[in-house]
């Protein structure tokens, strides 16, 4: 690389160290490749690294734990906030994330997503809403959006049949034990900025033991969604936003 | 038998509080757990204790399958970490237990059996052999199965449990039924600190420079390499095999040798101590490890001359184990009562007296049945 | 104008065209040629780059380091060719 | 001295059933004898009813759960009619008098009906009425002394409860007494 | 082997579709599932045929645990249903199995097996073995288990599982594996209409006036109870005997059977052909049911002069249930591959080649290893 | 009776016919059998006990189909919402409720609650909280109250650690699914009369498909709470209403 | 006031006292004799009862059929007694 | 004619390979055989490839799943990088020449670069280099006939499509034509 940069010139941006070597086997225009290098910027500048313990559970961010150079735990599906509540518990002092796509967090793993908020466990719960079960091939997901076609609902969400899509961000905003809630997304540089200042703030508050900090992120799955990425990102505002509108959803007075 | 070492005096304990101290006596970090009859007290007695042990977490879960998964990420942060049940919850722990099992962690795990299937009935009994030893999850794994048959053992139990479940990286499981959770008896309790914890440089505490990140997976996309874990599991099942434990009692000359674990063992001691005062040659063989289960034990005493009686409060599980051991060389016989009913000394008593009358017939009829 | 530059890891870069559409200079286009992967990667087709990071921002796969003009230096010509280290 | 016993003990919750089967038990363990107390668990429990099955042996307990009694000491009459015929031939069938409509008519086993509640309530504490009965239980079948129930009392009781220890040990002298004078042979 | 009608011409099919198809063919009422890899085409197939079928329920759950106990609700209402899922989803509906076949509820579950335990790979897999025959679930209770070799069973079995499970009101499972679920093949599709529904006058459809309420329920509070509805299941399993299949391929007079389920069947089979062209006398045996398993066909080849070659996709679990029914006249051995690998035909000759060089070694050595 | 009544007596007030004989098994003064008979009360006058299939789970109502005269299912813990899906989904034209305690749906039935309110499942649920864990025996439960002392919170539920009690009504009121929500009780004869309606309104809402029916109803654990029934009545009033204040939560226009 | 009365199932009622707590004419009371679940069960104690159902209303047992006297009928004395048939 | 075959066809998501696979084993089982056809499922596919096996045998097809290969037909560089290896000895390697960087050097197989997307673009239709590929494939192992591809594409496409099938002929014909033409033995 030296070669061809002169002196002259400074690095203003380059990949987290905490971002391992390894490329990642997202597919191209994937968020879940920003959403994690953002975790990771915010990890770095924060010098958390070394105190930091991820939980991923499956879904496409399964090998998590291959990118993110941090202690991880891969959970069972649905189950990482409960896997995080026992790292927690047991790591009081540490920092610990949950990282959990929205068929996860909020199809199978609804209960525990609910309780570990409502007991304010003191996480970082990061939520991918993409709209769909990437991983698994781009089945329904609690939060695809009426009329959206996917391979479980060939002719598009049908509310009367099987509900609404779940704005479980909005759900557990009401709870007491969540401290900070808000969505964003990672389409832009503007949105990206944003997001990783609603991660500082939650790992700030983590310090604190404030209670629990949920991150939604929109975004998108091209694969699954078959578009190109820009395509997904246009459709993501265009469609998914009017339901899932990026903001901040609770904002303790401490922090406005 | 390893060392634990145990208070002077005794106490009257109820089977589920003597395995709540002396999960806190091994030095227990956490617990989580969810309510349900015959075991509750675990759960109640732990968190009225738990202020005394500042350090130890006890946390009532939203359900099993949250307990367990807490019990994952305890385990892989490297605590000591218990959670218990009773049936119906210990089924809807089956694919977090088959997680822990195969991302190797470290874990005690009580079932206190009650009468199934479904929702059953809460009465004592020892319906989930299979499960607990067989594997009731996916994929192959195993459990370390120790089987109480007193107070005493609930407690001792813990300890081993732990020791055991450090020592080899996988969880271990105390198969109690809902009477030894119950019942009060004599016991000595485990005295605290006798139990060191491990090393566990494997474990998710935060990354130092210094070292490679850990983390705790289950996952390995390539069958070859899952493979290969399963391999190493397998190998250390098979290192496991060292810690069988089984009880013998007057096995050596006897014409016919009860088998039975738990609760049911002592009954049948029980028996043995009537059948011989009838002047009938009668032993017990209480397999202490289910898994890993005593067949060489039974294998060296099938011997054409004996029979084999296994008695159990289900319909036949582990009576496959020692058929399997036995591999044709005596008659087994089984006895059993289901669905939390609790046999009776007479009515085994019956069964062996039928027994020693009869002409010993060939294991072919005995066979499959 | 500020005077910057990219460098993309051309294996590791998908050619998601994700940076392409985030540049406010159009200074990003994809390449003719494929990687290993098969993918067309981006790469610089202008030399007005400013160094303002958006596509790096954007870029899922972190493909991206963005080098800017330190503010003391007077700016000289230079070229630019995609590295494929990764 | 009776070595060993297996008995029940059965009545409403709150009359103190399963803290009995808990005396006996502990001062028999106490004796150094082999014990075991088990309580019915569960739903069963939601009309109101407890009992428990303590055993006491000179050797290791078998099952905990019997279901044939060499005595029973009854509460009321659900209990009663429960487990009236549990008893074995020869047994002791013990009842609170003031609870029991239709009393057993079996002959062929030893029956004691003691009127503990009011007996407690002359004393001045209607909850010593179990007290009362396990001392009747001690006369007819002295499975521990009543000495060694007090001792146990003494370690069991938290401090702030032993004041009431010299009236617990009334009840049971009370109790005796009163199971000594109404002796009935089988 | 009972009557299917099939189409005259053939289709080329995955096998999810072919059990999906066959399904809506057989006269499904109600499906509930969750996605999950390797079967996830089924729900999808499932979603896209539902518009033809209007009487037909297809629902997409929020979970594994969901879907099984709405396939409790639909069942108690009498209706034709199914799931299905892959290992780490049928370990999360072991509770509510274990309340299926306890209120004797008959349904259709399709295991699509993958490598395990815990994540494990995606790839295909026989390590349910236990789970699915044994009993992953608490308390004593048997599926009906129906194991495929190929896409034409895919969708044969689900009209036999509604057949068995219906007429003996149990759960019916289908063990299959990834590959079985994935691949496509010729297939003969069973026509639609050749399977009645009995009456069903214990379901819950709402009560008459002129009967008593229906309720179904797997609680029975006293243990005496419980354990007569226990009996009452395991004098159904004993007549369920009369289902077992079983095909054998040149047994009679081999030297060498090779005894396995499924794909590793049909592996075995090409084994059987190259085996015997190179002289060695091999037949095999493919239990077609695993429950209930063929104990008597596999005792009547066990021959002091033969040997057994139980092949499977695990660490060795059907291989129990050959030596129960072997009972030490012959010598059992093992080949197995794990985690997702699929034995080749060349590596299960080269143990059948060493088997026929060894001596015959007593059962003694072969025994509990 | 006959004997003691003369013949200008009328009745005025009887158990309803689709209660059972059976005497229920519940402590005295628990609120389920009250519930149980207003039930019973509301398909009885509405006809429709043929028609009608009920799903209760685990908790202290585990035995409400020896009490209730219609088809019955017994659910897994937590699942009769599920079971009810069942139910609903093959006999689309029949009457569904289910009958589930705190613990239940609030706990380990959080998942299957939430997403069964969000299909809009047509069914009625009847939520009978207690605060309690009944039947176990009295520990501690999702909607136990702060401070409150059971068999688990031996030193009074403390917020900090296992988190404030959830209000499940409010949480499932928000989801679109979600046709007509009230919190009930019925521990005077006022408080009953409106449970009734509220029944009623919600069979009436059935019939016509217009999704989930969910009525709360706080109710009473003498045993657990270690209180007299009237001890018990009192102390919800002035502990439990002001966090689960009973009334309409969410009422479609046409019902008012 | 109009004129009612109640009959108790005695041998189902629990004796919670929740029928007594709610009564507005102070009309019932526990009796002194328990029945053979061990419970004192409810009975008027008064010959007040307006038959205004509230104690049967929140009885958890349904163990209380009220009576009231019909609109047209003219009053007659009347003597109530608990029934034990459940 | 080749009687029995166990071959691969990878490449990139989108070029047609999983259908390329489908369409011999349709063909095949329409000629009499017994086929099988097995994809590689699976989130590896994330990365954009897609593979899958196909056997054409005249017996009963044992294991769908096989590791070493007859022949493979390859459409990018990643999947010669990973089944070059797994060709047997005397096997066939056929593959779209222009996502080649670095080719195989194996001597013991027959290999065969086929220009199919260049063909295809001279053909006006990009996507049928699959077709190509597959013409010249059959053109040295003839497991099916192209009439018989054919009879089977008018079987399996929707009506709609059916005005591309003699595009696809061509496109066939042209493949097995290449093939024919640059014939290399091992
Ligand atoms: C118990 C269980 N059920 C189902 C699956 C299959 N599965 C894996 S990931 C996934 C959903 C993935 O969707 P999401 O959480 O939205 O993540 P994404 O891939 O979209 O990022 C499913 C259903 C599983 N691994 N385990
Ligand atoms: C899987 C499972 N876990 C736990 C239990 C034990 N259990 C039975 S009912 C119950 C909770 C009862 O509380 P609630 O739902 O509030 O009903 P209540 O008794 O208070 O009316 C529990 C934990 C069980 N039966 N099954
Ligand atoms: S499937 Fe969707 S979510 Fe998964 S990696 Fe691909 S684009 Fe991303
Ligand atoms: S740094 Fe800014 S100007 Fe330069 S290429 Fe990237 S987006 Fe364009
Ligand atoms: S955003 Fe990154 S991966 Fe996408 S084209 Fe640009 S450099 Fe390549
Ligand atoms: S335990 Fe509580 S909820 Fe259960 S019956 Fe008794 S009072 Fe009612
Ligand atoms: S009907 Fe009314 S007045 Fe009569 S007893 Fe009942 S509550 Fe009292
Ligand atoms: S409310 Fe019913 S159960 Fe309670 S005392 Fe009155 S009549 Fe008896
Ligand atoms: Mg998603
Ligand atoms: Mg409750």
């Amino acid at each position: 690389m030296n070669e061809i940069i002169n002196e002259q010139m400074e690095v203003v941006y380059h990949k987290p160290q905490t971002l391992t070597e390894t490329p990642m086997h997202y597919c191209p225009g994937c968020g879940h490749g920003v959403v994690h290098r953002v975790l990771m910027e915010v990890i770095d500048e924060m010098g958390i690294a070394e105190q930091t313990i991820g939980v991923a559970p499956v879904g496409c961010s399964v090998f998590a734990y291959h990118y993110m150079n941090v202690d991880m735990q891969e959970a069972a599906h649905g189950r990482a906030s409960a896997v995080a509540t026992g790292v927690r518990r047991v790591l009081p002092d540490k920092f610990v994330f949950s990282y959990q796509g929205d068929g996860d967090l909020a199809a199978i793993g609804t209960g525990e997503t609910i309780h570990t908020v409502n007991r304010g466990e003191n996480i970082l719960m990061v939520f991918v809403n993409n709209g769909i079960y990437g991983m698994t091939g781009g089945q329904m997901a609690p939060t695809s959006l009426c009329g959206m076609v996917t391979s479980t609902s060939p002719y598009g969400r049908d509310a009367a049949q099987v509900g609404h899509p779940l704005k479980i961000t909005e759900m557990i905003a009401q709870l007491p034990g969540a401290y900070y809630v808000a969505r964003h997304s990672v389409h832009t540089p503007g949105a990206v900025r944003k997001l990783k200042k609603a991660f500082k703030a939650s790992f700030e508050a983590q310090k604190e033991r404030k209670g629990t900090c949920f991150i939604e992120v929109v975004s998108n799955c091209p694969s699954g969604w078959k578009m190109t990425p820009n395509e997904s990102n246009a459709w993501m505002e265009q469609h998914m936003f009017p339901h899932f509108p990026p903001g901040d959803i609770k904002v303790p007075a401490s922090m406005k | 038998m390893p060392n634990i070492i145990h208070d002077e005096t005794p106490k009257l304990m109820k089977g589920n509080e003597a395995l709540a101290e002396a999960s806190l006596r091994a030095g227990l970090q956490a617990y989580f757990g969810y309510p349900i009859t015959p075991q509750s007290e675990i759960l109640e007695y732990l968190e009225e204790q738990a202020p005394k042990h500042p350090g130890t977490v006890v946390l009532q879960a939203e359900s099993e399958i949250a307990s367990i998964n807490m019990v994952y990420g305890a385990a892989g942060a490297g605590a000591r970490v218990m959670t218990t049940s009773s049936s119906p919850g210990i089924s809807l722990m089956q694919e977090g237990i088959s997680y822990i099992a195969a991302a190797e962690l470290p874990c005690v795990i009580a079932n206190v059996q009650r009468g199934g299937p479904g929702l059953g009935t809460i009465q004592p009994a020892q319906g989930d052999y299979f499960q607990a030893v067989k594997g009731g999850g996916h994929g192959d794994y195993h459990l370390i199965v120790l089987a109480p048959s007193s107070v005493q053992e609930m407690a001792d139990f813990v300890f081993d449990g732990f020791r055991l479940a450090e020592e080899y990286r996988m969880p271990a499981m105390i198969l109690a039924d809902g009477a030894l959770g119950q019942m009060m008896e004599k016991i000595y309790l485990p005295k605290a600190g006798s139990l060191p914890k491990q090393e566990e440089p494997w474990a998710t505490v935060g990354k130092p420079a210094a070292r490679e990140r850990n983390y705790i997976t289950s996952l390995h996309i390539e069958p070859d390499k899952m493979e290969t874990i399963n391999l190493h599991l397998q190998d250390k099942y098979r290192k496991l095999r060292k810690e069988v434990r089984v009880e013998l009692t007057n096995c050596e000359n006897a014409d016919i040798i009860l088998v039975a674990f738990g609760l049911t063992a002592r009954i049948c001691n029980k028996v043995m101590e009537v059948a011989r005062a009838k002047g009938l040659n009668v032993g017990v063989l209480r397999p202490i490890t289910l898994y890993p289960f005593p067949y060489e034990a039974i294998a060296a005493l099938a011997d054409p001359m004996r029979m084999f009686l296994t008695v159990e409060m289900n319909a036949g599980q582990m009576v496959e184990d020692v058929r399997l051991a036995v591999n044709g060389r005596c008659p087994v016989y089984f006895k059993g009562r289901m669905g939390g009913m609790v046999p009776t000394p007479e009515e085994i008593l019956l069964e062996v007296e039928a027994m020693s009358e009869k002409q010993r017939i060939t294991n072919q009829s005995a066979g499959y049945l | 104008m500020i005077s910057g530059t990219v460098v993309v890891a051309t294996e590791i870069c998908k050619g998601c065209e994700l940076c392409i559409a985030s540049c406010p200079q159009d200074s990003l286009g994809l390449s003719s040629s494929i990687n290993r992967k098969g993918y067309r990667f981006a790469q610089l087709i202008r030399d007005n780059c400013t160094g303002c990071t958006n596509c790096a921002l954007v870029c899922p796969d972190s493909a991206i380091t963005v080098y800017r003009e330190k503010k003391t230096a007077k700016r000289v010509p230079q070229t630019v060719i995609a590295s494929h280290a990764a | 001295m009776v070595q060993s016993q297996e008995m029940i003990i059965a009545g409403f919750g709150g009359q103190g059933v399963l803290s009995m089967g808990q005396i006996i038990a502990y001062s028999a363990m106490k004796e150094g004898k082999e014990v075991s107390w088990m309580p019915a668990y569960g739903p069963e429990m939601r009309g109101g009813t407890a009992n428990c099955i303590v055993i006491v042996s000179p050797t290791r307990v078998s099952s905990p759960i019997v279901t044939m009694f060499d005595s029973g000491v009854i509460l009321n009459q659900p209990s009663l009619d429960k487990f009236e015929a549990k008893v074995k031939p020869g047994g002791l069938l013990l009842c609170e008098r003031s609870t029991i409509i239709t009393p057993s008519i079996r002959t062929d086993i030893e029956q004691l009906m003691v009127p503990a509640t009011e007996m407690a309530v002359t004393m001045g504490k209607k909850q010593v009425a179990n007290m009362i009965l396990l001392g009747a239980f001690l006369e007819r079948r002295p499975v521990v002394s009543i000495a060694n129930v007090l001792a146990a009392l003494h370690e069991v009781l938290p401090e702030r409860h032993h004041h009431l220890i010299p009236l617990n040990e009334e009840a049971l002298h009370a109790g005796a007494q009163f199971a000594a004078e109404h002796y009935q042979a089988v």
